[in-house]
This record gives C-alpha cells, structure tokens and sequence, in this order.
C-alpha cells in the first residue's frame, strides 16, 4: 500500500485523465454536498418563519390586551 | 359481476363511433409522421429499410401516448368517472373495459396500418408478420400501461407532459422487442424469442395495470 | 392552537430519535467517504487498459448501487404509506426522491466523464448507463407528480402509487436494456461473484460504497426531518421548540 | 323509537392540507330520515356528501351502515346507496336513455321499469333519444334524476339535486323524497333553498358541526 504518484504535480496530471477524474470527483462532491446543505437551510428558513409567526402573534395578543384595558378605563 | 365490463365496453365503442374524430386521430398522427421520415432523411429504399422496423415501432408507441391521454378526460369532467368509482361492480374490471375499449379504437387501427406504411419505408419481405404481430400485441400493453398514467394525472390541469414523462419509462421494453423482433426476422433469425417475451409483457400488465389503474383513479378523485 | 391527531409512527417520535444518533452517523459517513477517496484516489492501483480514469469507478458504482436501492426505498415508503396510512413514511417518500435523482444524476455525469477517456465521447449507449438514464427519468417522474398535485395526501398517494409501478417495473427496464446492448461490457462486480478486480483495487471500492450508504441514510434522515418541521409548523412541539423554550441544537 | 340506526356517521373530519373543513360530524339516521346538509358556501357540503358516498376519505371518523363500518365493506354498501354528485354524470354525446341503461348494468340491483316510461314520468317525453348536450341543464338534471325511481337502494345522498329544476319539478322531486321515505329508506341531500318537506332533520355545518 504505498502513494501511487511521484509527486503533487503527477498525482493532479494523473498521466493525462486528472482533469477528467478530478471533473467527476468534483461534480459529485459538489451534488453530495447540496443534498446535505439545502434541508438545513430549508430548516433554518422554516424555523425563523415559525419564530416571526410567534412574535406577530404574540404582538397581536398584546394589541387585544392593551386596547381592552383602554375600553375599561373610559368606562369607570 | 361481467355486467358491469360489458357495459362500459359497450358505451365506450359507442362513444367512440359517435364522435369518429377521435378515433382518426391516432392513425392520423401515424400516417403523417412516417410520410415525414423519408422527406427528412432519405428517399432511397435500402437506406429506410434499414431503419424501417425502429421508426414503424417509434411513431406507433407515439401515437398511442397521444390517444391514451384522454381516456380518462371525459368521464372526469362529466362526472361519469365519480359514478364507476362508487359503483358496487368491481372498479378493475370496469377499468379494463375502458382499456380494452380504447385498444380497439387506437390499437387496433394503429396495427391495421402499420404494414401499408411498411411499404411506404421499403420494409422487407420477412418483416411484415412480425410487425403486425408484435403491434398487435404491443399496443395493447402500451393501453394498459397508459392508463395507469392517464389515471394519475387525470385530475390535474396540464397533465399532457407528466403524463408522457410517467409511461415513457414502461414502454421502453414493449419498444424494444418489438422493434427487435421486426429486426430479426428481417435479418433472417427466428423471432420466438422476442415475440415470447412481448406475450409476456402482455400478460404482466394485463395482471398488474388494471388494480394500479383503479387505486391511480381513486387517488385523483381524491385529489 | 389545532391539535392535529396523528396515526402510528409519530414524525415527533423520529425527529426525536433521529435527533440523537444522526451525529454520529454523519462522523461515520464522512470518515468512511474520506478513506475511501483517498485510497481510491491515490493509493489503489491504476488500471492495465484504462490507467487512472478508472479511479472514477469509486464514485460512479456506489453512486449507481444507491441510486438503484433508493428506488426501492421511496417505493416501499410509498407503500407503506398508502397502506397503512402512515404520515411519516409519506414524508421519507417525498425526501427520497430528490436524493435518489441526485444521485442517479452523479452516476450519469460520472459514467459520461469517464467515457471520454476510455470509449472517446462522452455519451455511449452502454447498457448500464442506458439503464441509468430510464432509471433517472422514473425518478423525474415521481418528482413532476409529486409537485403537480395541489393536495399534499393526493400528491403522496399518486406518487406512491408510481413508484411502485415503478419499482416493479425496473427489473423488466434493466433486463430489456441488457438484452438489447447484445454486446455489452459485463458489470465490473457482483456481489455474489468473486470481484473479476485486483483486491487491491476492490477494497476501497467496498468502503465506498459502505460509505455511500451510510451517506444516504444521513442524507435521507435530514431530509425527512426537515419534512416533518415543515408538515409539524402548527403543532405545539413545534412552537415550543422554536419558542423561547426551546433548545436550539440539531 | 330507537330503532337501530341504520346509516349513523361517526365523528367523521376532513382535512385537505392543514385546514380543517369539518370536524366532529356524528349523525345517526334511521329508516325514514331525511337530512339536509346546510352551511355557507365552502362549509364542505359537497366534501361531506362525497365521503358518505365513500368517493372521498375521511381524515378522521367513520361511517357506519347497519353496524358495520361502511369501507370495510364497501360492496354492500355500494349496493345499498345512490350518489348524485354536483356533476350530471352523462355522457353528452349519448341520449338519456343511453345513458340510464349503462348506469344500469353498472348500478345492477334497480327494478325492471323500462327506461323509456322512466324518463317519460320525469318529463323527457320526446327528449329521450336526443343527444344530451342538446339538452337544457334543467333537463339533464332530470335525465340524472330518473335514476332515483329505477334504483332499489335505501339510501340517496343528492348534492344539490333542486338546480336548474323549475318550481313545479321541484315539488314532484319532493313527493318522491317523501314516498322514498316513508317506504324506509333514508335520503341526506344538500341544497340552499328551503326543502318544504315537514320534520326534516338538518346538519349545520360551519366550522364545528351541530345536529338540530
């Protein structure tokens, strides 16, 4: 088991089909790496949409609070 | 228990003799497209003989794909569809009433008039009875298997695209024995081989297609 | 708050569980996909014929094995869910069809590549790759269908219902393909056979593989259970996971 | 009297995509009910009458014929319902009695009137052997109505059956709801104008559902 190639130079030649290795090498791990990337960005996007519904939400109960506490007030 | 086949059979030819337009279409697109294989390619008589049995094979399968789409359409849109699918006769039988009905109306003629554009592309001798017994056979799988495409996207809009999209992949192996078929038997082999298998594959999906088509109906009645 | 009732196999129990050992087997994915391509790249020997473009071959069969097993696992995920109704085998169908294109694709583009050097055009109707190609268009076709349905049950029933007729038919296309390609290259390996390759070369072919598998069970996991936060937003694990108790970890 | 009840439904929802429509429906009808579905456009009427008809899966719920849950054993179920949908369910280029003698064989168990009297009792008389999209919508509805008087099963579910009938149909399609009745069987149908049949039950639907 011992390093195939004399040098850095020859192993990125590959006596002539390195760019064809490393192409396919490439495009692969690019493809590999997009499967792992785009669920967790999809997940973040998702999480930060369920957090922003909570805020509005939560400022939507406060407006009906805060305009019935007004109501009672004139009433006295 | 066949009452129900029977009928659906019935009204489907009937449908199909009341308005004859569809029924030419299919052969329509046939005859058009090979008379455009000569103007495209070549005049000269060996040449196209040579790749008579593929083009024969291709414009049929083509042709099919183009008929099979509204199988489903008018029931859907009428509301006939929703009466099959609550009926208390078995859904699959109906189903390949509908399937049945339709080969005769498309496959049938396709397989007719596949010999005279034979001799419109110079096809030898020895292909002629293979072509016509393979097709005979072929496009009756390739109305089963179409069916269970046009039961998916029955409900849906533009479900022209999906659908050849689907069943391109399941017509691939009728496509290829019988073109071989066509094949051999020009170039002097036996063709039981191939002819053997397409039985086969007419006998698989007459098996399987008919329960997928019915659970696809269900599905997009759902939908 | 609507509180949804859910059928067995509740997608909270698997994002749960999921949640705790999909760390480690991310670590093992990617340990074993880093020895495999180091040794395959640079240590296993070069070919007689081919020389060193047959080091594609450690990314072009295991990527070709999931792509072909990843059909077999969205189709019975389909079924799963059709038949017994199951929310979260829907969701492991629906995740497991852009993963098995993904990777259908990276067999494509590998074989295409590696026909360059060794046939001198990229694109050969070798059976195999022939047989990919049908393969990526059932693929294809479970995604159009999956997407051109308005309803989310209506788009997982007639998907399911696809890639079984899919499924089925795959053995039919691979043979019919192999018949036709009468004067096919016979597949590098099988299993059940002794490897026609040098071990030297064959070794790190199979921690590839083992690699791509596990690969694609990270892979699937994380799809799925970004499925199940999105089909889960309204519920209350949801909310409080993303709520102000919530812990904000995997 | 409770009589056992014969069709009863079973806290049946229905979801499409993460809205509710109904929830928490529970009827039980016995021989002789007539229920109408009432509810704002869009309250689900036509949903629920398609999942009595089992063209449409509950969410959640069941329904129930003579005690035994109805998809479980959907052929004698089948057997004993009649479902007019919102579509006419005709073939357009065939004729009305084309029609009812496929719909016939495909719904086999109805009596052996002859379709051509049928049709004639429901006010076709010289329309049958027109091709139907010759016909007005009033009439189409009626050529999808006689199917009511061949059929032999207890049970109607009619979505919307009153459209584009003219006032004097309307009361003839009443009797016959009512003699359907009163002969046992059950009849649920949906419609906006007010049905003037006496003690017909009603099921409210908006968001949750209440029987009156």
């Amino acid at each position: 088991m011992m390093f195939r190639f004399d040098s850095l130079q020859d192993f990125l030649q590959m006596s002539g089909h390195g760019p064809y290795v490393w192409s396919a090498y490439v495009i692969s791990i690019a493809v590999m790496l997009w499967l792992v990337i785009s669920p967790l960005r999809r997940r973040r996007q998702l999480l930060a949409g369920v957090l922003r519904q909570q805020r509005r939400e939560a400022m939507r109960q406060h407006q009906e609070e805060s305009a019935d506490d007004f109501v009672t007030e004139n009433r006295k | 228990m066949g009452q129900g086949f029977l009928a659906i059979l019935r009204r489907d030819v009937l449908l199909a003799f009341r308005n004859r337009g569809e029924i030419a279409n299919p052969v329509i697109f046939f005859f058009i497209v090979v008379t455009l294989i000569p103007l495209g390619l070549t005049p000269e008589a060996s040449r196209l003989a040579e790749i008579a049995p593929g083009i024969l094979w291709v414009m049929a399968l083509l042709a099919s794909l183009l008929s099979v789409e509204g199988l489903f359409l008018s029931d859907y849109r009428d509301g006939t569809l929703e009466q099959l699918v609550i009926s208390p006769q078995p859904l699959y039988l109906m189903v390949l009433a509908k399937i049945l009905a339709h080969w005769l109306i498309s496959g049938l003629p396709l397989t007719l008039l596949a010999p005279v554009l034979g001799m419109m592309l110079s096809l030898p001798e020895a292909g002629y009875f293979p072509l016509v017994l393979g097709l005979l056979m072929g496009t009756a799988v390739l109305s089963l298997v179409g069916a269970i495409g046009a039961a998916l996207t029955v409900a849906l809009r533009k479900g022209g695209l999906l659908l050849s999209l689907i069943v391109m992949p399941l017509y691939m192996p009728v496509l290829i024995f019988g073109s071989s078929a066509v094949q051999r038997s020009v170039d002097g082999f036996s063709i039981e081989g191939p002819m053997a298998v397409m039985g086969a594959l007419l006998a698989f999906s007459l098996l399987i297609s008919p329960f997928a088509t019915a659970g696809a109906l269900r599905v997009s009645m759902h939908g | 708050m609507w509180q949804w009732f859910h059928r067995l196999g509740s997608p909270r129990w698997f994002y749960q569980a999921s949640g705790k050992w999909l760390p480690w087997l991310s670590g093992v994915a990617v340990l074993l996909l880093m020895i495999g391509i180091a040794w395959g790249l640079g240590f296993a020997p070069q070919d007689a014929k081919q020389g060193n473009s047959f080091r594609i071959i450690y990314i072009h069969v295991p990527a070709s094995f999931l792509a072909l097993a990843g059909y077999y696992v969205m189709a019975l995920a389909g079924a799963v869910g059709l038949i017994w109704k199951m929310k979260l085998a829907d969701m492991v169908m629906k995740s497991a069809a852009p993963i098995g294109a993904a990777l259908t694709f990276i067999a494509l583009v590998t074989g295409a590549v590696w026909g360059k050097p060794t046939w001198g055009t990229y694109w050969v109707w070798d059976a195999r790759i022939t047989s990919m190609l049908v393969l990526f268009f059932l693929y294809l076709g479970v995604i159009a269908l999956q997407y051109s349905y308005s309803g989310q049950d209506a788009a997982n029933k007639a998907s399911a219902v696809l890639s079984l007729v899919g499924m089925v038919n795959i053995p039919i296309i691979y043979k019919s393909v192999d018949w036709w390609y009468t004067l096919h290259q016979p597949a590098t390996i099988k299993l059940t056979e002794a490897p026609s390759m040098h071990p030297d070369m064959f070794h790190p072919l199979l921690v590839m593989i083992l690699g791509f598998y596990c690969f694609y069970a990270v892979v699937l996991i994380l799809n799925t259970r970004t499925e199940i936060l999105y089909r889960e937003r309204r519920t209350r694990w949801v909310q409080d996971m993303v709520g102000p108790a919530g812990e904000s970890g995997q | 009297m409770s009589q056992a009840a014969v069709l009863s439904l079973d806290a049946i929802a229905f979801e499409r995509d993460d809205n509710l429509l109904f929830s928490g429906v529970s009827v039980a009808l016995e021989a002789g009910d007539i229920l109408q579905v009432e509810g704002p456009n869009g309250a689900g009427k036509t949903t629920l009458l398609r999942i009595i008809a089992t063209a449409l899966n509950p969410t959640v719920g069941r329904l129930i014929w003579r005690g035994e849950d109805a998809l479980r054993h959907r052929q004698t179920y089948l057997q004993n319902m009649l479902f007019l949908g919102h579509l006419p369910g005709l073939k357009q280029s065939l004729s009305p009695v084309e029609n009812l003698q496929w719909w016939r064989r495909v719904h086999p168990d109805n009596t052996s009137l002859e379709s051509l009297d049928v049709l004639a009792r429901m006010g076709l008389r010289g329309y049958e052997d027109v091709p139907c999209y010759t016909l007005s919508a009033g009439q189409q509805r009626r050529a999808a109505l006689a199917r009511l008087l061949v059929t032999e099963a207890p049970l109607w579910v009619l979505d919307e059956p009153f459209t584009a009938i003219d006032k004097q149909g309307v009361a003839e399609l009443e009797g016959l709801l009512v003699q359907h009745a009163e002969r046992g069987g059950i009849v649920i149908l949906s419609t906006h104008q007010d049905v003037g049949i006496p003690h017909i039950r009603r099921l409210q639907l908006t968001d949750m559902a209440r029987v009156a």
